[in-house]
């Protein structure tokens, strides 16, 4: 691509120059429009790439029009933009009297599409808005360009932000890698080099090429410098793929965590296997659905804060089912660890159904909003997606949440007093099965904050819960019962090493591996990593 | 209360069942099959023969369980992967069997081919002879339960941390055998079977047969079953369910006991497995999943654990009202077997056989009093 | 590159890394995705919040439709590609009144989810032109004796919503049906970018595997 | 304060309490001797409510308590101190005293005339509960019980195991209860001694029954030593 690329560049280049002067201010010329009406894409390209060049603002309404799909053609002789009511001629700006009824779409792809970015980009590097100007320099930086350079030169003497102006120097040492002068790009070399983008080295590595017999670049110097300038490269972005392993494992832990962490708490408190503890979360990831869909509907303005107000109506939804589910099966199967087990399976069946003949079997859309889309840029090839870090975040203040509850509050000294001997906690006067229900009600929160924070990761269907009750239990198991660091060091050491065999041997096999190495180590120590002695690690 | 059940359903009154039961397998259905003609009322069809068939399989299946969860008190999660393995030893032979009839003419079974493997892999090696077959499904799971149980029985994991890891074995089992590299057909699986032991798979006859071994089977895991529970095996098994340390304090140890009936179930499954493979013509992965070996647990709870029939009847039952449930109102299927599910442990804790004599006592109860 | 996750896998941050490491060593990289099911939520949102956007890596699915895009916020897959045999968003008179009629059955049937939205699909479009076929096929074999609608489907035709009158090969018995290739557009329908001309005749084999050339697309006649 | 009248209990299919009956008033210590195995942990569990009565009846302050759960009867003013104490191992002593306010809606302080009386868990308010020796343990146990200020304190063999200067302490803190009028006190146990110094009325099991009781001062000419004693 990036070979047809340049060549099609080339040809715009010729282009601009024939259209006479860099920067002019002047109506796209007829030529042009009519290439990119009618044009096959190629052409199209061609174009566009030239209205880059010239960064001709009067271009702007064509280009939006073409971005749109409001650009149109009439027979092939004309182009119009048309936005739905009034048509107007792309050449001439006038507008039509009548709207002509057979206009034909102006078809773009991908590849079209990119080069229409990079043109509209090239408008907005000198716009006023920052924001505007630094996502138009992140467009450019894609498509370095000589026939910019005139245009990158001109921006960089007025940009003050200091961000813009590095990937500016970027783009234009990018342009500047078959530059006359030795020393300019020697400097570009430099730049590159320090920037350590993967881009850069497919750049660098050009230099190296041998055309023919002799390099594509014939000074020995400038070659080595090139040499140097990979390397240092390829270190930034080992260091950079190492630190993405090492926060793919911890974002997966994190998962985990908040998968398993109420599991945790009514496991270790009551014994209790509940296997409908998945149905909870998936509950919680429902109520966070509606949530989004009310306030789309009812209050708009606070759509960017929707999974902030869903984080307590998910964990009081979800709790009241556990309590439910408590008071009307569990209660009664107190000492039947077994039977519970298959109550609850049969109680996450009925739940299952239950979403199924109400949302449907289908998955239902959760929204990131846009402070949870996309990710912070950390290197050239490391992007930390924001939903991912929230949830790490989320998942430290909930551990934290549940400590502080488990040792400052009343609640938690009883939780710990019936964990530890449920008849005496009786005789003190602890009313356990009040205890009991609350318990499990937290537990059971957690899980429905566990669905919320899921939703933004992943997908929401009625049976998405089945997916992380394996995963949860082995994590409550490794972790080792009633201990809530067993659990979080469990799940982050569960999630780092199910990354890192992943790198190795694929996901499948890594799952497979880690379910064996999980069955061989319950074998060495079947009351798992942090094993308090409890009364229901024995029966 | 156990042994007395156990007696009594052992006593002449179920030897003439059990006898009842053997005869109408064995010569009234193939007859009603065979030799009746298809307009009678009276005509079994095909469809029902391998209906029924492949209940006594999951009711093999479910005595299988309740050998070790209703009389030993070790809840596994993972019996599937035993049924499984014994229907995937079964496949294989079954898949050679087809020889150069697939579609691609091949002496590689059909999913090697698509697959672009150029030949046999070692493990396939003399599965085209039968017996060889059969040795595979009794000895492969055998083998892995007794490898499994060793390790888990010697490091005293009980309950419910045992039913999770057996989960585990089972759902690791699962993604291998997905995986097409494994060598056993990916997600597909083995299917399209042609002919076992020469005779054609879908021919009335060897369905009838197939019922008939079934059966035969059937009665030899209940009779076999019920050799042991009333053995001096069985009190001990009943012991380690009701009281572990306590049996180890009076100089057993549990280990050889509880790895026995682990690996004699296992086998019993396997079993179950490959008669349950030629019946309902595939056998795939899905077999291994989380949710059918919890099926299998809620079929011996239904019809009552620690006896030896209740397990049948709740394989049967279950399986009948799935069967019925799933065609006429499949949106409410869940429902029904989540509520059993729970109704059943809350209510039920002795299953149907359970409830019988809670009624029976009642009733004698009643005529006393009178 | 060619990576395998498990059913319901969940978590595509090394595979997305992984693409994303593939494409940065100067390949064309394109992505050709055969995930099925659920994980294409997954899949999608890592892809959007990883930067990757379909200008630079198009991502190719063959089992992403309508439906399946309910459940993703399509914003930032915007370009990716899916290819199917129809499109939601195919114009023409048969479809039109298709999709009016599954409105109207979505709407009476109260179905959770399609009443609010009812969209279709490839296989729901496949279904509805199999069961005219099989229908058509039972009245002119004038009984539903299963060898006799076999006998009966070769070369049936039926017009369908992709807007092509489809047929039956009378041979192989697939269906002769044209190809599209859909652009995603930010409201979860296709832009069709590219269709083949007419239906295109079935071959279970492709000819661009090498070995395939001796695999026959007719089965031999059965004697 | 406390009545039992016709208690009976099974374990299994033994009979293990044969219609028991005792009344304790106020303000006096109960002490309750027999031989290992005659049924009186059973007796106090069935009193708390932590084993169920098959017959008969226990009134406290006035009220049927026979089928309330052990939080309930605690909350009515029963508190137990159990054979091997059963303190919370892994909660602080801090909070293992903390516990003997469950019954109270909002949380008080631990009571200061608690540390008067066991001065020696001041200084280790947090440590493990676990942690501590035998005797500071059944120094917990019973501080514990008598944060609940309770109107009945059931103590099973508060001397089991410990050393006798500790024994000392929790006689007299045992005494300077009673004397205090407001509590009525039930003790188990094994040791003659100890028990007939408190006793202000006692009563001997064995098999289940009570076979003998009077006032405390009785002990000693009615040689109830005999009748423990192997």
């Amino acid at each position: 691509m990036t070979l047809t690329r340049t060549l099609i560049c080339k040809a715009g280049l010729a282009l601009c120059l024939l259209a006479g002067s860099l920067l002019a201010q002047a109506r796209p010329s007829p030529e042009l429009v009519m290439q990119i009406a009618t044009g096959d894409n190629d052409a199209k390209i061609a174009a566009l790439n030239a209205i880059a060049a010239s960064a001709d603002s009067e271009a702007r309404p064509l280009l939006e029009a073409l971005r749109d799909d409001n650009l149109k053609s009439l027979a092939g002789k004309q182009a119009i933009i048309y936005d739905g009511e009034t048509a107007t001629d792309a050449i001439t700006g006038a507008k039509l009297a009548k709207v002509p009824e057979e206009l034909d779409d102006v078809v773009t792809n991908n590849r079209v599409t990119s080069a229409l970015e990079a043109a509209l980009a090239a408008l907005d590097i000198t716009s006023t808005d920052r924001d505007t100007r630094l996502q138009a320099v992140k467009h450019l930086q894609d498509s370095p360009d000589p026939a910019i350079l005139p245009l990158l030169d001109k921006a960089l003497t007025t940009e003050k932000d200091s961000e813009i102006a590095t990937l500016l120097r970027y783009t234009q040492a990018s342009a500047q890698l078959h530059h006359p002068d030795k020393a300019v790009r020697m400097a570009a070399i430099k730049t590159l080099g320090d920037s350590g983008d993967p881009e850069a080295r497919q750049l660098l590595g050009g230099l190296l090429e041998k055309d023919g017999a002799s390099y594509k670049e014939a000074d020995g110097d400038v070659r080595l410098a090139a040499q140097h300038a990979i390397i240092a490269i390829n270190h930034h972005l080992k260091l950079g793929e190492i630190l993405g392993g090492l926060f793919t494992g911890v974002s997966l832990g994190s998962i985990l965590l908040l998968a398993a962490l109420g599991l945790a708490i009514t496991y270790g408190l009551m014994g209790v296997i509940n296997m409908a503890h998945g149905e909870l979360i998936m509950i919680g990831a429902y109520t966070t659905f509606v949530v989004q869909n009310l306030i789309r509907t009812h209050a708009p303005s606070l759509f960017a804060y929707y999974p902030l107000i869903a984080i307590p109506i998910a964990f009081l939804v979800s709790a009241a089912f556990g309590a439910l589910i408590e008071r009307l099966v569990i209660r009664h199967l107190y000492g039947r660890p077994l039977e519970t087990l298959l109550a609850t399976w049969g109680i996450s069946l009925v739940l299952i159904q239950l979403v199924r003949n109400i949302f449907g079997a289908q998955n239902v859309m959760v929204e990131n909003p846009a402070w949870l889309s996309g990710g912070i840029q950390v290197m050239s090839n490391l992007i930390l997606p924001w939903n991912r870090l929230a949830i790490i975040a989320f998942s430290i203040l909930v551990v934290a949440g549940v400590a502080l509850i488990l040792t400052r509050t009343r609640l938690g000294l009883f939780v710990r007093a019936v964990t530890q001997n449920r008849q005496m906690a009786s005789c003190v006067g602890v009313a356990t099965p009040r205890v009991d229900t609350l318990a499990f009600a937290l537990g059971s929160g957690i899980a429905g904050l566990a669905g919320c924070a899921l939703s933004q990761v992943g997908n929401v269907a009625p049976d998405f819960g089945q997916g992380y009750i394996v995963d949860s239990f082995m994590v409550v198991v490794l972790g080792g019962v009633g201990q809530l660091a067993g659990t979080v060091y469990a799940a982050l050491g569960l999630g780092v090493l199910n990354k890192l065999l992943e790198g190795y041997a694929g996901a499948v096999l890594a799952k497979i591996a880690v379910l064996v190495i999980i069955i061989v180590f319950i074998q060495k120590r079947p009351q798992g990593l942090f094993a308090v002695k409890g009364r229901f690690v024995e029966d | 209360m156990n042994k007395t059940l156990t007696a009594r359903l052992f006593g002449p009154k179920a030897w003439g069942f059990l006898l009842a039961f053997a005869i109408l397998a064995l010569i009234v259905v193939p007859l009603l099959n065979l030799a009746v003609p298809g307009s009678s009322p009276l005509h079994v069809s095909t469809y029902w023969v391998t209906l029924i068939g492949k209940i006594m399989c999951y009711a093999i299946v479910a005595l299988a369980m309740d050998l070790v969860w209703g009389y030993t008190g070790i809840l596994s999660l993972g019996h599937g992967i035993f049924f499984a393995l014994g229907g995937y030893g079964m496949g294989m032979y079954l898949m050679r069997s087809i020889g150069r009839d697939g579609v691609y003419h091949s002496d590689l079974p059909d999913f090697m081919v698509f697959l672009n493997w150029k030949e046999l892999p070692w493990y396939w090696q003399g599965t085209e002879h039968f017996l060889y077959a059969m040795l595979l499904i009794l000895l492969i799971p055998g083998l892995l339960a007794l490898i499994f149980g060793f390790f888990a029985f010697r490091s005293r994991i009980k309950g419910v941390y045992f039913s999770i890891i057996t989960q585990a074995m089972t759902y690791a089992a699962m993604l291998l055998f997905f995986r097409n590299e494994t060598g056993f057909g990916g997600n597909n699986g083995f299917t399209d079977f042609k002919r076992i032991l020469g005779f054609s798979i879908t021919s009335p006859q060897t369905r009838v047969a197939l019922f008939a071994v079934t059966a035969i089977c059937l009665i030899g895991a209940l009779l076999l079953g019920r050799y042991i529970v009333t053995s001096k095996l069985g009190r001990v098994l009943t012991a380690i369910r009701d009281a572990e340390t306590r049996v180890m304090f009076s100089g057993y140890n549990p280990l050889p006991y509880k790895l026995f009936i682990w690996t004699l179930s296992a086998v019993i499954c396997a079993i179950a497995g490959a008669l349950y493979v030629p019946q309902v013509g595939i056998i795939n992965p899905s077999e291994m999943g989380t949710a059918n070996s919890i099926e299998i647990a809620i079929w011996t709870a239904v019809g009552g654990r620690g006896t030896l029939i209740g397990p049948l009847i709740g394989a049967g039952i279950v399986n009948g009202v799935k069967s019925w449930f799933t065609v006429a109102f499949p949106e409410y299927w869940l429902y029904f077997l989540g509520l059993i599910f729970i109704l059943v442990t809350l209510w039920m804790p002795r299953g149907i056989v359970g409830l019988v004599g809670q009624l029976r006592e009642r009733l004698r109860g009643k005529e006393t009093q009178a | 590159m060619e990576e395998y996750t498990p059913f319901g896998h969940s978590d595509y941050q090394t595979i997305i890394a992984n693409i994303k490491k593939f494409s940065s060593e100067g390949k064309k990289t394109a992505v050709i995705s055969t995930i099925n099911g659920d994980s294409n939520v997954p899949f999608y949102k890592e892809l959007g919040n990883q930067g990757i956007k379909a200008t630079d890596v198009p991502v190719v699915a063959f089992s992403v439709g309508e439906e399946e895009l309910r459940g993703v916020d399509t914003k930032p897959l915007v370009g990716h590609l899916a290819a199917w045999n129809y499109f939601m968003s195919v114009k023409n008179p048969t479809n039109t009144a298709f999709i009016k009629e599954w409105t109207a059955y979505a709407k009476a049937h109260n179905l959770p989810g399609q009443k609010d939205k009812p969209l279709t699909n490839d296989p729901m479009e496949a279904t509805y032109v199999g069961i005219h076929m099989w229908a058509q096929a039972v009245e002119k074999a004038k009984s539903t004796d299963t060898d006799k609608v076999i006998a009966a489907m070769a070369g049936q035709k039926f017009k369908a919503p992709s807007g092509f009158v489809l047929e039956m090969d009378a041979k192989n018995h697939h269906l002769h049906k044209p190809v599209f290739i859909g652009e995603v557009k930010s409201d979860g329908q296709f832009k069709v970018v590219w269709k083949t001309p007419g239906p295109i005749k079935a071959q279970p084999w492709s000819p661009y595997i090498p070995g395939n050339d001796k695999k026959k697309d007719e089965p031999e006649v059965k004697k | 304060m406390l009545s039992i009248d016709n208690l009976n209990q099974y374990y299994g299919g033994s009979h293990t309490l044969r219609g028991v009956n005792l009344t304790l008033n106020k303000g006096e210590v109960t002490t309750l001797l027999g031989r290992n195995g005659v049924g009186k942990t059973t007796l106090l569990k069935c009193l708390m409510g932590l084993l169920p009565a098959a017959s008969g009846k226990v009134s406290f302050d006035g009220r049927d308590v026979t089928r309330l759960a052990p939080y309930a009867r605690a909350a009515l003013g029963m508190a137990y101190v159990p054979q091997g104490r059963e303190i919370f191992p892994r909660l602080t002593v801090e909070e293992n005293i903390l516990m003997g306010l469950a019954n109270g809606k909002a949380s008080r302080g631990i009571p200061g005339y608690i540390y008067e009386m066991f001065p020696v868990l001041k200084d280790m308010l947090k440590r493990r509960g676990g942690d501590l020796s035998g005797g500071q343990q059944q120094q917990l146990a019973i501080a514990r019980a008598l944060t609940m200020r309770p109107k009945l304190l059931i103590l099973d063999e508060p001397t089991e195991g410990i050393q006798p200067s500790i024994i000392k302490d929790i006689g007299n803190a045992i005494r300077k209860l009673a004397e205090s009028g407001e509590m009525s006190i039930l003790l188990v146990e094994q040791y003659y001694d100890f028990a007939e110094s408190l006793a202000d009325q006692y009563a001997v099991m064995a098999r289940g029954e009570i076979v003998q009781a009077g006032a405390g001062s009785e002990m000693q000419q009615r040689n109830v030593r005999a009748l423990v004693t192997i």
